[in-house]
């Protein structure tokens, strides 16, 4: 029986804690808060994976993963401007900046 | 170990010590700007001390060029940063109240 | 010499966590966003340390990065992207 | 080493958890900021440099800029939680629970995972010889797997479109109103950082064939770059991007797949390149492609069709 690894306990807790946060809050900005978390997590856990390969970090999850941070930042951006939208139009004036 | 090991040691231990200062100062003194003030010692001293040290370490021209560089644009940083804080908690202090 | 370093980082982290309670205590947002700059001055420091300690020398160049951005969130803080505050 | 990697795994966990339940909804980004550095650190004690670069620079920088320009965008009460209270109190508990029986047998699986001596990754590395490039990262995505990233780009594309049809720019159009209150340093800021970042980003994009970095980080810092003018009122949203611009976006999935058509009839494949090639071919996409990720973060940023130079 081995120590766990403490970023393995840690991969583990963020993916929950993100699926907590995504399932309990209402706000829409923090679920797309608590979606990065959860997506922390799964970099988190593809890191780890890359680790087990002998001979070196596996380059391939690590390219996954460089490829997912991207992802995650142009979705979250997209996810922000819809955020700006809906809460705009709740107060009657349309949403839309074109003059 | 060589003189220059022994150096390197005291400089990270004191830039270490600064940080502590530092910290201690952000939690303990009462107000934004003395908090401002306690920063920036960990800022500007510690991050200094604890480069110079890393430099020693690191025995490479080329690294200790990169280090310094960082140094001086954490000082650029951390000053323009704490300016432009301070001033938002100023111009933000006059109404407070108004705040939600 | 890597011992002392690591203590050095090892330091440096808890520092770093306790200098999260001003976050957590704030008072008001300028309080948040200097406990942000001290945990990145922080971060950039224990990132030297490590670039030693692990012989890692690339990580100098997340330090530098690191320096870069702090004054753009420090500039995000405080201004709209239209001007003005 | 081990205390340092027990210290920092539990402060994630920590900030993690005040991010996702913090009362206040601007706390909860400050500490997604501060999460993002604790990241960082422990990418690059988890041997992966490349990713701590990436995070160093989207994560802990763009991301956050991004959030907090929204917050403060969004009207006042919309900042709060009142209209959008948690979920009851029954479903808070039947959450906990769940993500707590998730959490743990994620845990279970991730220390029970062994070593594998057939990963692909050590095919990749044993015919590193053959990408034209030594860092085995980038020849993974630029070569050996160059279909997910060339799709990739594709995705950052439609993601730029949504958000542009969200049409709710952060940066709006329209002379930019100068009220008095701009401290000095602003203008310091604009002239001392940007050129440094442009350079960073430039540097990057060129290490990445040899060791840590790449067209993503490169892109992102050079994305940066953008983000600070736009901050510092050097540039601003327009409602029409110009033709330059347009071909800037398009540039890394235009050259990326004529290379692999124009290769077409000498290789027999899709995006196989002649042995002799592949270096000038890689570092002239990569750069297509950080030029191109650069300006699709910029406008995700400022949400608007195009910038363009304010007028004084």
């Amino acid at each position: 029986m081995t120590l766990p690894d403490p970023f393995a306990l840690a991969a583990a807790a963020l993916l929950a804690l993100g699926f907590y946060g995504f399932v309990v809050q209402r706000h829409p900005l923090r679920r797309l808060l608590a979606i990065n978390v959860f997506g922390n997590g799964v970099f988190m856990t593809l890191i780890l994976v890359a680790r087990w390969m002998p001979g070196g970090p596996d380059p391939i999850p690590h390219a996954m993963v460089l490829t997912g941070i991207v992802i995650a930042v142009s979705a979250t951006a997209m996810g922000l401007a819809l955020v700006r939208r809906d809460l705009r139009q709740g107060d009657g004036k349309d949403g839309g900046d074109r003059d | 170990m060589s003189i220059s090991a022994w150096l390197a040691a005291l400089l990270i231990v004191a830039g270490t010590g600064f940080f502590f200062a530092g910290t201690m100062g952000l939690l303990r003194f009462p107000d934004v700007f003395s908090r401002l003030h306690a920063l920036t010692k960990a800022d500007n001293t510690g991050l200094g001390l604890v480069a110079a040290g890393v430099a020693l370490l690191h025995q490479s021209w080329r690294h200790a060029a990169l280090i310094t560089v960082i140094w001086l644009l954490a000082l650029a940083a951390s000053s323009i940063a704490c300016h432009l804080v301070a001033r938002d908690a100023l111009a933000r202090g006059e109404q407070r109240e108004e705040k939600p | 010499m890597t011992g002392l370093a690591v203590l050095a980082a090892l330091a440096l982290v808890i520092f770093f966590g306790l200098g999260l309670l001003r976050i957590h205590l704030g008072p008001t947002d300028a309080d948040r966003i200097l406990s942000i700059q001290l945990s990145g001055t922080t971060t950039v420091a224990i990132l030297l340390l490590l670039s030693v300690i692990v012989d890692m020398p690339a990580l100098l160049y997340v330090a530098l990065i690191f320096v870069l951005f702090a004054a753009v969130i420090a500039i995000a803080f405080v201004r709209n992207p239209k001007g003005g505050a | 080493m081990i205390l340092f990697d027990g210290v920092l795994a539990l402060l994630i966990v920590v900030l993690a958890w005040r991010c996702v339940t913090a009362g206040d909804l601007y706390l909860g980004i400050v500490v997604f900021i501060v999460m993002g550095l604790m990241l960082a650190l422990s990418w690059a004690r988890l041997d992966a440099p490349d990713l701590a670069l990436a995070e160093a620079a989207i994560g802990a920088g763009l991301l956050g800029v991004l959030l907090l320009s929204t917050w403060r965008a969004l009207p006042g009460h919309r900042r709060q939680d009142r209209d959008h209270p948690p979920a009851r109190k029954a479903v808070r508990w039947l959450a906990g629970v769940a993500s707590v029986a998730f959490g743990l047998v994620m845990a279970a699986l991730l220390h029970a995972l062994q070593p594998d001596e057939d990963a692909a990754g050590a095919l990749a590395l044993g015919r590193l010889t053959e990408a034209g490039v030594e860092q085995p990262v980038t020849a993974v995505l630029l070569n050996f797997r160059s279909y997910d990233t060339l799709l990739e780009m594709g995705v950052l594309l439609m993601a730029l479109i949504g958000a542009l049809l969200a049409r709710t720019p952060l940066a709006p159009y329209g002379a930019a109103t100068d009220d008095g209150t701009d401290s000095p340093l602003i203008p310091v800021l604009a002239t001392t950082f940007t050129p440094l970042l442009l350079l960073v980003g430039a540097f990057l994009v060129w290490a990445g064939a040899y060791g840590p970095g790449g067209a993503f980080q490169g892109g992102a810092v050079l994305g940066g770059a953008g983000v600070v003018l736009v901050l510092c009122n050097r540039l601003q949203g327009a409602p029409e991007a110009g033709i330059l611009l347009r071909l800037l976006l398009v540039l890394g999935v235009k050259v990326f797949i004529l290379a692999g058509l124009l290769m077409l009839p000498l290789e027999g494949a899709f995006m196989a390149y002649p042995p002799g090639l592949t270096y000038p071919i890689m570092i002239a996409i990569e750069f297509c492609l950080a030029t191109s990720i650069a300006v699709s973060l910029l406008l995700l940023f400022t949400g608007t069709h195009g910038v363009r130079v304010p007028e004084r």
